[in-house]
């Protein structure tokens, strides 16, 4: 089969089987997840089937969407989106797998994983998309997939918290991101990102503008992979069910920044400050997750904050950009991949076991969860970098780099070392901490009856991604060939260096050597402490972002109650008020008084002048009247008069609908006003107004009237030249086959406005049904 | 000719409205003012839609006032009526002619 | 329901008629709305003020045996036939909302050029029929 | 005096004695002690008002406004219908009016 259908299949499989899994959600309850499973390993299999098509060239498939905005649904497939593509699949297919054995049968299964399936729908949107806008739209789908994902337990308080601020944050990091794609479109003239590799020698990236655009969608990136200033939405994203928490928030949604950041390295790396911007967030990013994982007690929250720090460090894989480094990107993203969507599962089984979450209260599970303990003991190695499992290998070749770079650079490239060697130290600790306290030693006294073993079946998946950690540590070499094939123009070098675990005695094996003596020593210190230390207050963003929320709130109050309005028609003086000022702040400003001319004033006009003063004279009575009825009478024999001016301008159209508009809401006011009970009119009548509030209610109206003539003066003085009447009332017989211009208008020419208004109208009527129904209270209870 | 007969209804049935309003105006209480204006009403909106009918001598428009005057003919003795029950179930007070009988 | 009629004979005598002259009143304003002034909104109120008229004369049950439908049903009906006549041309092949005339020649009334425009203003016909009908009846027979 | 000449004048005159006629019933609609009085000038006010439809439509020999003159004679008839329906369902004498009945 051609590319294209095979790429479009394996994109939207997920999103026909998400509808699909939420219908035989009753029928089939937890089985759904195989459906799930089948979807994720198909859309495997056909990613690999186009590896094998595209044999390593770029390909572009475009179809029109919107022509008018130049948006075409076009999808580019190189190393990058493939590689990405297939880590979703994969890795998809694993959490489902543990999903299926890890929710319980009470739950909405239907639901979490028709949400599964539409999340992974967005990833392999975004990560195949060739057009920046439809990166976009799939970017913030899976912002709202994760919204849903994040908030699935919705009655719990936390988890409502989490997926707000997740949101909030990957939101408006998007919007922020929108505006950096937009600036490219006028900057570079296209949306379309394999012609911006393709020109990316050409492209002009030094200046302003391009580093703007750069700066915009770096902050997109950021927020979607919590660095440094948005890290505090991931910790608290994990109040969803653990296989959301291993899928998204390890290994898949968070590396979009990554993937992003690796999508525009080839265009922006020319570009001086691209650089320095990514090492300094991210190389912050990594220190401040390690730092911080170390002091925090949640089980899944130590394991956010070294996800965090993790991401800082694939950051600065691209913010440092040596060929050296960027040959194997893909190896750090895999190392971390692994380790840390078993670790998150491992943490999911030992909080079903033990039921609390805080780790002082675990130990001694090696018993009870052989396999779990396996998987632990590969993953925290690989997170710790011990030699034999991925992560040394990594961690060696980022100290090489960064040696290289500090001796070449100086000055600022040491600090960064320093980082490095400080956040490995922390992250050996923390590894070895989970380790320790989770396997080791004895079952805490409290727990010793409550425990129960977890099924084999929920331990595999978990084992089976720690496994790799070890056999592609041990030999690379494997790993390597694989990711050859997947090599991306601009990024990428011809012929890849060798990988290997043993590199000899260099400086960065000495290095890792030092840091696991400081890390054994750090973890020592803290076990005589009890671990009693907590996140500074200060330093927690994510308190301070929801302060900054209720601040917002107990804000407005404050203003609402500081204005005094508690009636509604008090809002109305403030808008007429603030219409009068900026109309007549214009016409001083703009229109000179002089044009007014009044030369335009005929004997004709006479009769519509005595209807208007008429119509004055009623309306005056309208306002100052104190009953009710004799206001209604007042107000609808002024609509005669309008219908009236109406007829003296021929226009029998308009006539007609004034007057059928007078009757029916004449009507409905009669039945409202008989439904108002005795006691309440009396007091609305002798409420209207008084004293100093009727002075102002008087003289904004005054004004505004004053203005509103002034407006009129001007577009009579000199009436525009083309009106738009003409063009319906010409071309209303050829086009529309009717003579009446109006009717054709609402019907034909402007018909999609009228299906719009009646579909408003339906929904207003519900609106005021569902109002009046839960206002038949007080008649009852008055009567 | 006719064109002259046909104004002249019309003015008449103005007339007629004129008279009515005065009613409206001079009568003391609620049901005399009512019986008043729309006895009038009725009559001068027969004698304007009349008159009216010879002017337009495409037959449709004629029609169309014909059936005006039918609808007008019905419904304004019927609103009068309805005004007058509703009134007299909410017992507005009345007018009593006070010289001749007590005081 | 409280019974909230004017209770007066002839009311009820004349209202039948009234409610049948202005019925056909809308309907004459609704078939011309296309080369005259006029139009599904105009005829769809004034057939609203005829039920409502009605409504004063008769009581709750017997408004619900003339119109057996609720009148949101009717507001619905009416928003479905709008939307299907705009959605229909797509299904021909034709751009969205694209009006179709018919030019037939009926013995009796001479050539008609009926188009789907009529369609859609009845959709419109139908909707304030049934919004406005709605309103007005659950205000008066609620209370 | 030719034809033409005498129906402008009667049409005129019939014109200004409908305004006088609305002009009078709005006295009566401002001072009216009750409501239903109010009602009334508002009917008569209807009726004059379509009077005039009338006349304005034979001066301009403009055929377009027949329906709406039928449409103001089904609106003055809702109009009065509706007001002394929402009497019917909550006028109370003791709000009654403050003008004494004899004036």
């Amino acid at each position: 089969m051609a590319i294209e259908s095979l790429l479009l299949i394996a994109v939207f499989l997920p999103l026909f089987i998400a509808p699909v899994v939420g219908f035989f959600a009753r029928s089939l309850s937890l089985n759904v997840a195989w459906i799930g499973i089948g979807t994720a390993i198909t859309s495997a299999s056909l990613i690999g089937r186009i590896i094998k098509l595209t044999k390593g060239l770029p390909f572009v498939i475009s179809y029109n969407w919107v022509p008018a905005f130049d948006l075409q649904l076009s999808f580019l497939v190189d190393g990058l989106s493939l590689f990405f593509g297939l880590v979703i699949t994969c890795i998809g297919a694993f959490v489902l797998f543990y999903a299926r054995f890890y929710m319980s049968l009470k739950d909405e299964n239907g639901r979490f994983f028709a949400y599964l399936m539409l999340f992974m729908f967005a990833m392999l949107g975004t990560v195949f998309s060739n057009h920046l806008l439809l990166t976009f739209l799939f970017w913030e789908l899976t912002g709202v997939a994760s919204f849903l994902l994040i908030g699935f337990l919705y009655n719990k308080p936390e988890s409502q918290k989490g997926s707000l601020m997740a949101l909030i944050v990957t939101g408006t990091t998007g919007l922020v991101m929108l505006l950096g794609i937009l600036l490219a479109k006028s900057v570079f003239g296209t949306y379309d990102l394999s012609l911006l590799i393709a020109q990316r020698d050409s492209l002009v990236v030094v200046g302003a503008l391009p580093t703007a655009v750069m700066a915009l969608m770096l902050v997109g990136a950021f927020g979607k992979s919590a660095q440094f200033p948005f890290h505090f939405w991931l910790p608290n994203a994990m109040a969803a069910p653990t296989p959301v928490s291993s899928y998204l928030h390890s290994a898949a949604m968070v590396k979009l920044g990554i993937f992003l950041t690796a999508r525009l390295f080839p265009i922006f790396s020319h570009n001086p400050y691209w650089g320095d911007i990514i090492v300094t967030v991210g190389f912050i990013t990594m220190l401040i997750g390690a730092v911080y994982s170390i002091l925090s007690h949640d089980l899944k929250a130590i394991l956010a904050y070294t996800t965090v720090s993790q991401l800082g460090f694939l950051m600065g894989v691209y913010g440092l950009g040596h060929m050296q480094l960027l040959e194997h990107d893909f190896f750090h993203i895999l190392n971390h991949v692994f380790y840390k969507a078993s670790l998150f599962m491992v943490a999911g089984i030992v909080i079903h076991i033990v039921g609390t979450k805080d780790i002082r209260k675990m130990g001694g599970l090696f018993r009870i969860a052989p396999f779990a303990g396996m998987a632990t003991l590969f993953a925290c190695m690989a997170m710790a970098g011990l030699p034999g499992t991925m992560g040394f290998i990594s961690k060696e070749l980022m100290l090489e780099t960064l040696l290289h770079n500090a001796q070449s650079h100086g000055g600022i490239a040491w600090v960064w070392v320093g980082t490095i060697i400080m956040s490995a130290i922390c992250l050996f600790a923390t590894s070895l901490r989970f380790f320790k306290t989770l396997f080791m030693g004895t079952v805490p006294l409290d727990l010793k009856d409550s425990l129960h073993a977890p099924g084999l079946w929920i331990q595999l998946p978990p084992l089976v991604l720690a496994s790799c950690l070890i056999i592609f540590g041990l030999n690379p070499e494997l790993l390597g060939h694989a990711l050859a094939g997947l090599t991306v123009s601009g990024m990428h070098a011809i012929k890849m260096s060798h990988l290997a675990l043993w590199h000899g005695l260099t400086t960065p094996f000495l290095l890792s050597l030092t840091i696991s003596g400081l890390g054994v020593g750090l973890y020592t210190l803290f076990e005589r402490k009890h671990w009693q230390m907590e996140i500074p207050k200060q330093l927690r963003f994510d308190t301070a972002f929801n302060n900054g929320l209720e601040g917002l709130a107990t804000l407005s109050k404050r203003l609402h109650s500081w204005l005094r309005l508690d009636q509604s028609q008090d809002y109305l003086g403030i808008v007429i008020s603030y219409i009068v000022l900026m109309s007549s702040g214009f016409i001083l400003y703009y229109l000179p008084l002089s044009t007014i001319r009044f030369d335009w004033i005929r004997l004709e006009h006479i009769p519509a002048t005595v209807i208007g003063f008429v119509i004055c004279v009623f309306s005056i009575a309208v306002v100052t009247q104190k009953k009710w009825t004799t206001r209604l009478i007042a107000l609808s024999v002024v609509g005669f008069f309008i219908s009236f001016y109406f007829v003296i301008y021929r226009a029998p159209d308009l006539a007609l609908t004034q007057m059928l508009i007078e009757s029916v809401s004449l009507i409905l006011m009669l039945l409202l006003l008989s439904k108002i009970p005795k006691g309440m009119a009396i007091k609305e009548e002798a409420s209207v107004y008084t004293g100093a509030k009727k002075r102002v209610v008087l003289l904004i109206s005054v004004l505004s009237g004053f203005v509103m003539m002034i407006v009129l003066w001007f577009l009579l003085s000199d009436p525009p030249a083309t009106k738009l009447g003409d063009y319906f009332i010409d071309k209303t017989n050829s086009l529309a086959g009717g003579s009446n211009a109006v009717n054709t208008v609402v019907v034909d020419f402007r018909g999609f406005d009228t299906m719009g208004e009646i579909s408003v109208l339906v929904i207003a009527t519900l609106g005021i049904l569902g109002l009046l129904m839960r206002w038949q209270g007080p008649t009852e209870e008055s009567k | 000719m006719t064109d002259i007969i046909a104004s002249s209804f019309i003015f008449a049935g103005a007339l007629f409205v004129f008279i009515g309003t005065l009613g409206l105006l001079r009568l003391p209480d609620v049901f005399c003012r009512g019986h008043a204006l729309t006895k009038a009403m009725t009559l001068g909106t027969t004698f304007i839609f009349g008159g009216a009918m010879f002017f337009f001598d495409h037959q449709a428009d004629a029609i169309k006032l014909f059936v005006a005057m039918a609808f007008q003919f019905a419904t304004i003795p019927l609103s009068g009526h309805i005004l007058g029950l509703v009134a007299l179930r909410k017992n507005v007070p009345r007018f009593k002619h006070r010289d001749t009988l007590d005081c | 329901m409280i019974d909230t009629r004017v209770k007066s004979p002839i009311l009820a005598f004349f209202i039948r008629y009234i409610f049948f002259f202005i019925t056909i009143f809308a309907v004459y304003i609704f078939l011309k709305g296309h080369n005259a002034p006029g139009g599904g909104f105009i005829a769809g109120i004034i057939f609203a003020i005829s039920l409502v008229i009605l409504n004063m004369a008769l009581s709750a049950d017997e408004m619900k045996q003339i119109l057996h439908y609720d009148p949101l049903q009717i507001a619905t009906t009416g928003l479905f036939i709008a939307y299907g006549t705009a959605i229909a041309p797509v299904f021909f092949g034709y751009p969205f909302m694209l009006h179709k005339m018919i030019h037939l020649h009926v013995p009796l009334l001479g050539n008609l050029h009926v188009g789907t425009p009529v369609l859609l203003d009845f959709g419109v016909f139908l909707v304030v029929v049934g919004v406005t009908t709605k309103m007005t009846f659950t205000f008066s027979h609620s209370s | 005096m030719t034809s033409p000449y005498i129906c402008s004048i009667l049409l005129n005159s019939a014109a200004v004695l409908l305004l006088a006629a609305i002009l009078l019933t709005m006295v009566r609609l401002i001072k009216g002690p009750t409501v239903f009085d109010r009602i009334l000038s508002f009917d008569g006010i209807g009726v004059s008002m379509i009077g005039l439809l009338v006349i304005t439509s034979i001066l301009w020999n403009s055929s377009q406004f027949l329906d709406a003159i039928l449409v103001y004679c089904i609106f003055g008839f809702f109009g009065t219908v509706a007001f002394s329906y929402y009497l019917h369902l909550t006028y109370e004498l003791e709000d009654s009016e403050e003008g004494s009945i004899n004036d």
